[in-house]
């Protein structure tokens, strides 16, 4: 495209039309929850959303691709009390809202088909949360000034809680939502004192206001904490992750998804947005403590995602592995900005978009396919699946994108991102404290380290799922994924793919937010060649997926020519070999469990293992064993039972319930921010 | 002597005790119980009985409960088998090994309900001999837990019925899942069947399935004159061709009554010890082969195929089958053999000392060896094992030190013995007694006592029973045997050859446990079972 | 760029012959220490030749997965010897990946190849697929890290630019290639499934790795796949030339200066597979158990490397 | 500099990366056999350094420091640790008190501690081989936690020596101008060796048990060592009946 009609574009309500598109969500859920048979309301409420995500998508890449002079800003009097909603998209809000629409759209053409059957006042009130929760993630990503980010960020606190409860029948999934909503209350409380410090002293709620005058640095150090604590524990950082594990694989799955792919970035975003926006300073010790929350985090959600038996379960600790790297990529930048380095903060800083935005793909993809699963078998424990290619190729060929891109293995969208934090990592021109460059190798391992066990964790999950025969029931009945789900599908493998291909132009569209954090960009190295990726220097690396691909197919397919025209001799099928026994079963393959049992044994003091072993005379023999999350033993459970044994004390004083709490502090919180805003 | 504090010390008085007068409490039990049992003839005491249901029990309870009382007990069941007597009535027949000797209990069974006691409680290892008498002649013990078929397969049982899964004990819980190997191994080995119920890596229980070899072994012999039958009892395990076939021999001898000259005693020592020796340089090949250095099996290999040429040249036979032949050996020894046979053992001690350096030496050898597939002492003793994998347990069984006959007596056969239990003990007392057998081995050739190497069998009239057992490498082979004699013409009644690996192929169930799944062929490997001898 | 592509095809071509001849040389050594009269240098060749003669037996209940492998992994394994520098470092796929992706590639085959053992469900294949990736998690990070010490010294993860780095500047002595080799050494060994990790001639089902992965493949699809097992040797073994022995390959992409290249790269490969073939035969094959401990060695080692580099400033 | 004493120092740093290396050799190993093939090798490195810098700097004494060494740490040392341990049958050593992978971590940090320290005080320093004190103190920081992670003496006594020659490496590469530090290392050196040896020879003649760290072996100990956790050597023992 030439100059002149970016320009043009450059004009565009943008931001209004996106506005417009979330006031749409929220219709669409309104008239979605009022239906009186949801499942066939389903048909075009969904496929509607999809459509507006698409669009807001678009809008969001034409705000990448002619990014404006000056950021697009709206704000909306409220008759009450002089209150002012102000709205902003910039080119950061606009790289995350790109990322929410392109994932939604899929997420939401994949519901179109999970929504339709079920039974209707699930089927209402899921549909009126959806949409809501969408267009609260939107105005997130949008809101400019602290009230309306707090009610927004609240909002979508409770449309993902509702939707987390949804089965809420189960205690297990009771005590998930309330350990979420307990979580999220408290980061969103450390949000808001980390807003209303940087606010002080002004009247105006407003991030402008912020911007222009920027706090002392130790006040800015107590803010970013705050931020970092608020933000973090909506990221599932360690050690705030114990509700991400319970919390997402008990939403129904385009739920999990969207919550896994966009509302985890929202917490990315809020951090950057707080420390490269509002703080305008960034000091060392910020990046370095980022750096080793998210590394110790993909660390250890890799390691429990490795152990898992549950799909969901699996991918909700995967995410906390690759919430930890882009933490680690965004450290990262933080250190080499407070450094003054410029460049490097941009290559660090793409590497995470570069992640967060194949995490959103691949992550939606995958817990997608765990729902067509689960309602194709009734069934999402790895220990009773198996075979699946069979019965559902095509959901089978999709996740297997997905689980490559997972696995961080090229030419996929996670090898980018992987690639590019690797190349910050390693080619700094030396930061000026020598101990944090002995330490940044270490980090790369780490780094590395992670990835690799992403690998074996991946070819767990889809070789468990989809491989082999059925475990539990060989004759259960499933059924492939509808055209609607397969569309969802293919939407998010084709943006797995095309990501992962043409990372050059990937990185050009993230180039005007990260100039506008690190003030440098990548942009210049790469040119025009998409397909080339040129961080640097050629001399220095390169790495180019889409001739990577095509040598790798085109070895393949002459070898398949030459072979079909040497091979005389045809193929013939037979029972497996297996030693001559001549009688197999599903019980003869690794178990979930089996399968992660090498990485318990290696890693056993990482992880709480009890197991008792059965005796060689037992007639009956049994094995048991339970693996906990030491930080929720060591760290959860004393703080819960002293909280238990403190309103224990409070109750025999005044009896209230639980929820009555809730609503108790809730209130508070509200009154706080009537406060902070008057 | 403690054995629980894991050391290894010698055997030293008390246990196994050759003054016959002073019998050990079972056997004195027993023979106040059984005042008509009497030993007969040959080379090893053993008393022979035909008891009651009640005594059956009687004798297997005190027994056991000797052997559990007692650590240094060397009460235990050597073999238990069916048959049928002269008159086609089906007989229990079970032996024991007695401080003093062997103790043979014959019980008559009603042919209808075909019933005997268990004994399975007592002796662990007997199940499976029960589910075999079973499976062969429809003997079923009363009140054994374990009923399923042993060496008949469901397919052999009814071919037209659909063939099923053979029942494995199933070990349930969270993510078990089954990992089955054989019959075909990768390897040229014997079939079997091991079904192995892990987690992961982590084994949790293993199941053999054995029987791939049943050939009716027991049921020919009563086909065959029982001269002629010397031959079968050869081939019921190749590797242990001396042993079968001396046990064999041992029991005609004794039930015709008929005593062995000794150079023939000498000669036949001479074999079983280069059987062994032959043997024992193949497994310890093999388990460095197993362990991945395939530096040890290339010199073992070369030193064994040294040693059996040299037995090839000495008996025209590579493994001495039919060299063991009623009434003494086929071929004497030429004494200008003499020298060739002391050279041959100095030179391949020297060899395996230098090997023995490099095993005990190599880091990862012994990693792997060391605490591999540890069966402890008391284990040992439940499990009833026997031979070389007993002694590496702490067991300190050997008849060849215990009840020392011709030649034994003469030569101190020194008894190897460890008490770790694992791997590498079953390497070390292959080592020991690969030298200790070089050593006789020397000693028989130098010492041999003139006289005739056969003498000619004349089978007496009548019924006779005779039992024969030898201490072949793998442990004590056993062989009962009833002939009728009627004028010219005589038959075996029944006859049946016991190999140790019946008593220690459970063990190896034992000792896997706790193990990874990657370790069990050299666990295997380490005891280097039969099957062929197992499955008869 | 006709030359070069020319100089490319040569240098594929030169990959895909010499692999199997290097295995055949490394069991060839180890039969001679052995003192075992040795099978010829091109066995793995006949074994190929026999193996695609064969008719293809599946597996009922066989994906296209299963049968789509071992055409993948081979084309994995020829794209990376293409992109590593075997004869020269200025050939036309040296840009399409550097080092990071080289290991990309080569994990990707692993994982294809450990999803298709799993795709029959026998006891065996999973068993294969888990030991493999197990061996694989640990191994790929060592290798990197391997790799990023050398990558530090050159100043680039591409491995032409690293090899032109390496051989090119004046005399110098890198204390940190010290720890990267040993730690180099102890990963190749595991990456191809060589004692003390694997055993390739061991006919033990439940010892395993490599072999058990492949049980299920037969014919054309198992020649392919020892093909790029042969291929992964000869990868490793170029990619350890590069790194500690850079000299000798041709700078430009003639095919004639390719040509004279050649022969230093088959002196070398030869030199590589006798010293593998030593330390092969005089060790023991380890626990399974004992390889994360001794992965983590070489990962340390490697990690150290880079470390040691650092505080040399060089 | 010439060209030549380039390639010296380079070599220096190599070796002392070597030095290194067999440091982490030390940590990893389980059998006492290669404990001290192991040692008599980084001597060897420790000789060749020596010499080195006595070449490079042209002072004659290190050449002495060297053979001494030689004869010392790569000769009679490594000889009399392996009499001792063959007299006292304790080939195998499983004696690690921590795991290995942590052992390793806990290495991997030392050394990045180690090199941090050392960068200032090699800038301050006018040593030929600046990088040569960080790789040694690593090398002294290993040794230590070798000597702390393993229970049996003989383990112990071996880190220490290790340690030693990290220091030795450390002053040879830093102190090459003040020769009379190094005559007082070595003297230091022989002294300590001596001794050491002195009181393992004396309690050879003890008893086997006491070789134990922390004194004279008790009951419980004793136990120990012949219980399955602790292979004693086994030898079948055999008897006459």
């Amino acid at each position: 495209m030439d100059a002149i009609p970016l320009a043009a574009l450059a004009r565009w309500p943008l931001l209004e039309a996106m506005l417009l598109a979330a006031l749409g969500w929220i219709c669409l859920g309104l008239i979605g929850g009022l239906q009186r048979s949801p499942g066939h309301a389903a048909r075009w409420v969904y496929p509607i959303g999809a459509l507006l995500a698409a669009g807001v998508a678009f809008l969001a890449l034409l705000a990448l691709v002619a990014p404006p002079l000056a950021p697009h800003t709206f704000s909306f009097t409220h008759g009450m009390a002089g209150f002012v909603m102000h709205f902003r998209l910039d080119a950061l809000s606009a790289l995350f809202v790109a990322l929410l629409g392109l994932s939604a759209t899929g997420v939401s053409l994949f519901a179109t088909g999970y929504f339709s059957t079920g039974d209707a006042p699930s089927g209402r009130r899921i549909c009126a949360q959806y949409h809501l929760f969408l267009a609260s993630m939107l105005a997130v990503l949008l809101a400019d000034d602290t009230v309306t980010f707090l009610l927004a960020w609240e909002l979508m606190s409770i449309a993902s809680f509702l939707l987390v409860m949804t089965d809420h029948q189960k205690r297990a999934t009771r005590r998930a939502g309330y350990l979420y909503l307990l979580i999220a209350h408290a980061g969103a409380l450390a949000i808001l004192a980390s807003l209303i410090l940087l606010q002080a002293g002004t009247p105006d709620p407003s991030f402008g206001a912020m911007r222009a005058n920027a706090p002392l640095p130790e006040r800015s150090s107590i803010v970013f904490l705050l931020g970092l604590i608020g933000f973090g524990a909506k990221a599932g950082l360690l050690p705030l992750h114990a509700w991400l594990p319970e919390a997402h694989p008990a939403a129904p799955s385009p739920a999990s998804a969207l919550m896994s792919a966009v509302m985890l970035k929202t917490a990315a975003y809020g951090l950057l947005r707080l420390t490269y926006d509002l703080l305008q300073v960034q000091l060392w010790w910020w990046g370095a403590l980022m750096l080793a929350l998210g590394l110790v985090s993909a660390l250890a959600g890799v390691l429990f995602a490795a152990i898992q038996t549950d799909m969901k379960r699996l991918l909700a600790w995967s995410s906390i592995e690759n919430m930890g790297l882009i933490f680690s990529g965004l450290g990262l930048a933080v250190l080499f900005s407070s450094h003054g380095m410029q460049p490097m903060a941009a290559l660090a800083l793409t590497a995470a978009f570069c992640h967060a935005l194949a995490h959103a793909l691949f992550k939606s993809l995958l817990f997608l396919s765990t729902g067509a699963v689960l309602h194709a078998t009734g069934e999402r424990n790895l220990g009773r699946l198996g075979g699946l290619i069979r019965a559902m190729p095509w959901v089978a060929w999709l996740t297997l994108v997905g689980a490559l891109a997972s696995a961080a293995l090229p030419p996929s969208a996670g090898f980018v991102a992987e690639w590019l934090l690797l190349q910050s990592l390693l080619f700094n021109p030396g930061l000026p404290d020598p101990f944090l460059n002995l330490l940044l190798p270490v980090a790369a391992a780490i780094v590395v380290l992670a990835s690799a066990l992403a690998g074996y964790t991946m070819v767990k999950f889809f070789g468990i799922t989809f491989l082999g025969q059925m475990r539990d029931n060989p004759t259960r009945p499933c059924h492939e994924a509808g055209h609607w789900e397969r569309a969802g599908l293919i939407w998010l493998a084709s943006g797995c793919l095309m990501a992962g291909l043409v990372p050059g132009t990937l990185i050009q569209l993230m180039d005007p937010a990260v100039h506008q954090l690190a003030g440098s960009s990548l942009g210049s190295q790469i040119g025009a060649k998409g397909w080339l990726l040129i961080p640097v220097d050629i001399e220095q690396s390169s790495y180019a997926p889409l001739v990577l691909l095509l040598g790798i197919a085109a070895a393949c397919v002459l070898t398949w020519l030459i072979l079909r025209r040497l091979m005389r001799r045809g193929l013939r099928r037979s029972a497996p070999w297996n030693c001559g026994y001549g009688f197999t079963s599903a019980r003869m393959q690794d178990s979930a469990e089996g399968f992660g049992q090498p990485i318990r044994q290696i890693f056993e003091s990482m992880f709480g293992i009890r197991r008792s072993l059965p005796s060689p005379f037992d007639r009956s023999p049994h094995y048991r064993v339970s693996v906990e999350d030491r930080i929720w033993r060591g760290g959860y459970l004393p703080i819960a039972r002293t909280v238990g044994r403190l309103s224990q004390t409070l109750e025999r004083l005044q009896p209230v319930r639980t929820s009555a709490c809730l609503l108790l502090s809730f209130m508070a919180m509200l009154t706080i921010v009537a406060w902070a805003v008057l | 002597m403690e054995p629980s504090t894991g050391d290894s010390r010698p055997m030293q008085g008390g246990a196994p005790t050759h003054d016959r007068t002073s019998a050990s409490p079972p056997a004195l039990l027993i023979r106040q119980a059984f005042p008509s049992a009497r030993p007969m003839g040959g080379e090893l005491a053993t008393y022979h009985l035909t008891a009651t249901q009640a005594q059956w029990s009687m004798a297997a309870a005190a027994i056991s409960s000797d052997a559990g009382n007692r650590p240094e007990s060397p009460s235990r069941l050597i073999a238990l088998w069916g048959a049928s007597d002269a008159d086609g009535r089906p007989l229990a027949s079970a032996v024991y090994g007695l401080a003093d000797g062997l103790l043979w209990v014959d019980l008559p069974l009603d042919p209808q309900s075909r019933q005997y006691p268990d004994l399975s409680r007592a002796f662990f290892f007997a199940g499976r001999m029960q589910r075999a008498i079973f499976d062969l002649g429809g003997l079923r013990a009363i009140g054994a837990d374990d009923v399923r078929p042993w060496l008949v397969h469901a397919r052999d049982a009814d071919a037209r019925s659909p063939a099923t899964d053979y029942p494995f004990v199933r070990v349930s819980g969270a993510g078990v899942h089954e990992i089955a190997v054989g019959p075909v191994h990768a390897g040229i080995i014997e079939p079997g069947h091991f079904r192995f119920s892990v987690s992961g890596e982590k084994v949790l229980r293993l199941e053999a399935r054995l029987g791939y070899k049943h050939k009716g072994i027991d049921a020919r012999y009563t086909q065959l004159d029982p001269i002629l039958a010397g031959r079968l009892a050869g081939r019921v395990s190749g590797d242990s061709t001396v042993a079968h076939a001396w046990a064999y021999c041992m029991a005609l001898e004794s039930a015709a009554g008929i005593e062995l000259p000794p150079r023939a005693a000498w000669l036949r020592a001479l074999m079983l010890e280069r059987e062994r020796v032959a043997n024992h340089l193949g497994d310890l090949g093999a388990l460095a082969n197993d362990a991945g250095l395939a530096f040890g099996l290339a010199h073992f290999s070369r030193l064994r195929e040294l040693w059996l040429r040299e037995s090839d040249a000495l008996y025209a036979h590579r493994l001495m089958m039919d060299q063991v032949i009623p009434g003494g050996v086929l071929v004497d020894l030429d004494a200008s053999m003499v020298p060739r046979i002391g050279q041959a053992c100095r030179s391949m001690a020297e060899e395996v000392q230098r090997l023995r350096a490099i095993y005990d030496e190599h880091p990862g050898l012994q990693d792997r060896f060391r605490g591999t597939g540890t069966i402890s002492t008391a284990l040992a003793r439940q499990l009833g094992m026997t031979g070389l994998a007993g002694r590496a347990s702490g067991l300190g069984r050997d008849l060849r030190h215990d009840h020392p006959g011709q030649p034994w007596s003469a030569l101190s056969v020194h008894l190897c013995l460890s008490s770790q239990g694992d791997v590498a003990a079953r390497v070390a007392i292959r080592f020991d007694e690969l030298l200790e057998s070089l050593r006789l081995i020397e000693a028989i050739a130098s010492r041999l006592p003139p006289g005739t190497h056969h003498r000619a069998l004349r089978l007496p009239q009548g019924h006779h029973c005779g039992a024969g057992a030898v201490e072949g490498w793998r442990g004590e082979v056993l062989v009962g045997l009833e002939i009728e004699v009627k004028g010219d013409r005589s038959r075996i009644v029944r006859c049946h050859s016991h190999d140790p690996s019946w008593q220690n192929w459970p063990a190896l169930e034992h000792a896997i446990i706790g193990n990874i799944v990657p370790d069990f062929p050299l666990i295997n490997k380490s005891f280097n079972l039969s099957y062929a001898g197992h499955d008869l | 760029m006709a030359s070069g592509l020319a100089g490319q095809m040569l240098a594929i071509l030169a990959a895909l012959a010499l692999a199997p001849i290097l295995s055949g040389w490394v069991a060839q050594c180890r039969a001679w220490l052995q003192s075992r009269s040795a099978p010829p240098l091109w066995q793995p060749w006949l074994v190929l030749h026999k193996l695609f003669l064969r008719e293809v037996v599946l597996a009922q209940g066989a994906s296209p997965l299963f049968s789509a492998v071992p055409f993948l992994v081979f084309a994995c394994m020829v794209t990376a010897c293409a992109i590593i520098p075997t004869l020269s470092t200025d050939l036309p796929l040296s840009v399409v990946a550097d080092a990071v992706a080289l290991v990309g590639v080569l994990a990707l085959a692993r994982v294809l190849l450990s999803l298709a053992a799993m795709d029959i469900g026998t006891a065996f294949g999973s068993l294969g697929a888990r030991r493999d990736m197990l061996v694989g998690f640990l191994a790929e990070p060592a290798l990197l890290m391997v790799l990023f010490t050398a990558a530090l010294g050159a100043h680039s993860t591409a491995l032409a630019s690293m090899v032109d780095v390496l051989a090119h500047r004046e005399l110098a002595i890198l204390p940190s290639l010290a720890f990267a080799g040993v730690a180099f050494t102890m990963v190749s060994v595991a990456e191809n499934g060589r004692i003390p990790v694997d055993n390739p001639t061991t006919h033990l089902e439940l010892t395993m790795i490599h072999e058990a992965l492949i049980l299920e493949y037969s014919g054309p699809h198992l020649a392919l796949i020892e093909w790029a097992a042969s291929l992964k040797l000869f990868a490793y073994s170029c990619i350890g030339i590069a790194l500690f022995f850079p000299w000798g390959l041709a700078a430009n992409d003639s095919p004639l200066a390719l040509l004279f290249a050649l022969p230093i790269l088959v002196a070398k490969l030869a030199l590589g597979g006798a010293v593998l073939a030593v330390a092969e035969s005089v060790s023991a094959k380890m626990r399974i158990f004992r390889v994360p401990e001794y992965l983590a060695i070489a990962f340390v080692l490697a990690v150290i490397g880079v470390l040691v580099h650092i505080l040399l400033g060089s | 500099m010439n060209d030549l004493s380039t390639v010296g120092l380079q070599l220096i740093d190599l070796l002392a990366a070597v030095s290194l290396l067999l440091a982490f050799g030390l940590l990893i190993q389980r059998r006492l056999t290669a404990l001290i093939d192991f040692y008599a090798l980084q001597s060897l490195v420790l000789v060749i350094v020596t010499s080195l810098v006595g070449w490079l700097t042209g002072q004659r004494h290190l050449y002495l420091s060297a053979a001494l060494t030689m004869v010392l740490k790569v000769l009679l040392i490594p000889i009399l640790l392996y009499r001792l341990v063959r007299r006292l049958r304790l080939e195998t050593s499983h004696d690690t008190l921590v795991k290995l992978p942590a052992t390793l971590l806990l290495g991997l940090l030392l050394v990045i501690f180690a090199f941090d320290v050392a960068r200032p005080i090699a800038q301050l320093s006018t040593a030929i081989a600046s990088g040569t004190l960080g790789i040694a103190l690593a090398g002294i920081l290993v040794g230590f936690l070798m000597m702390i992670s393993r229970s049996r003496a003989i383990s112990q006594v071996i880190a220490f020596l290790a340690m030693e020659n990290g220091v030795f490496l450390a002053a040879t590469a830093v102190t090459h101008g003040m020769p009379m530090v190094v005559e007082l290392g070595i003297a230091v050196d022989v002294l300590i060796g001596v001794l050491i040896l002195g009181v393992f020879l004396f309690h050879l003649q003890d008893a086997a048990d006491s070789l134990e760290a922390g004194g004279p072996a008790s009951p419980t100990a004793r136990l120990e060592r012949s219980g399955p956790e602790t292979p004693k050597p086994r030898k079948a023992r055999t008897q006459t009946p």
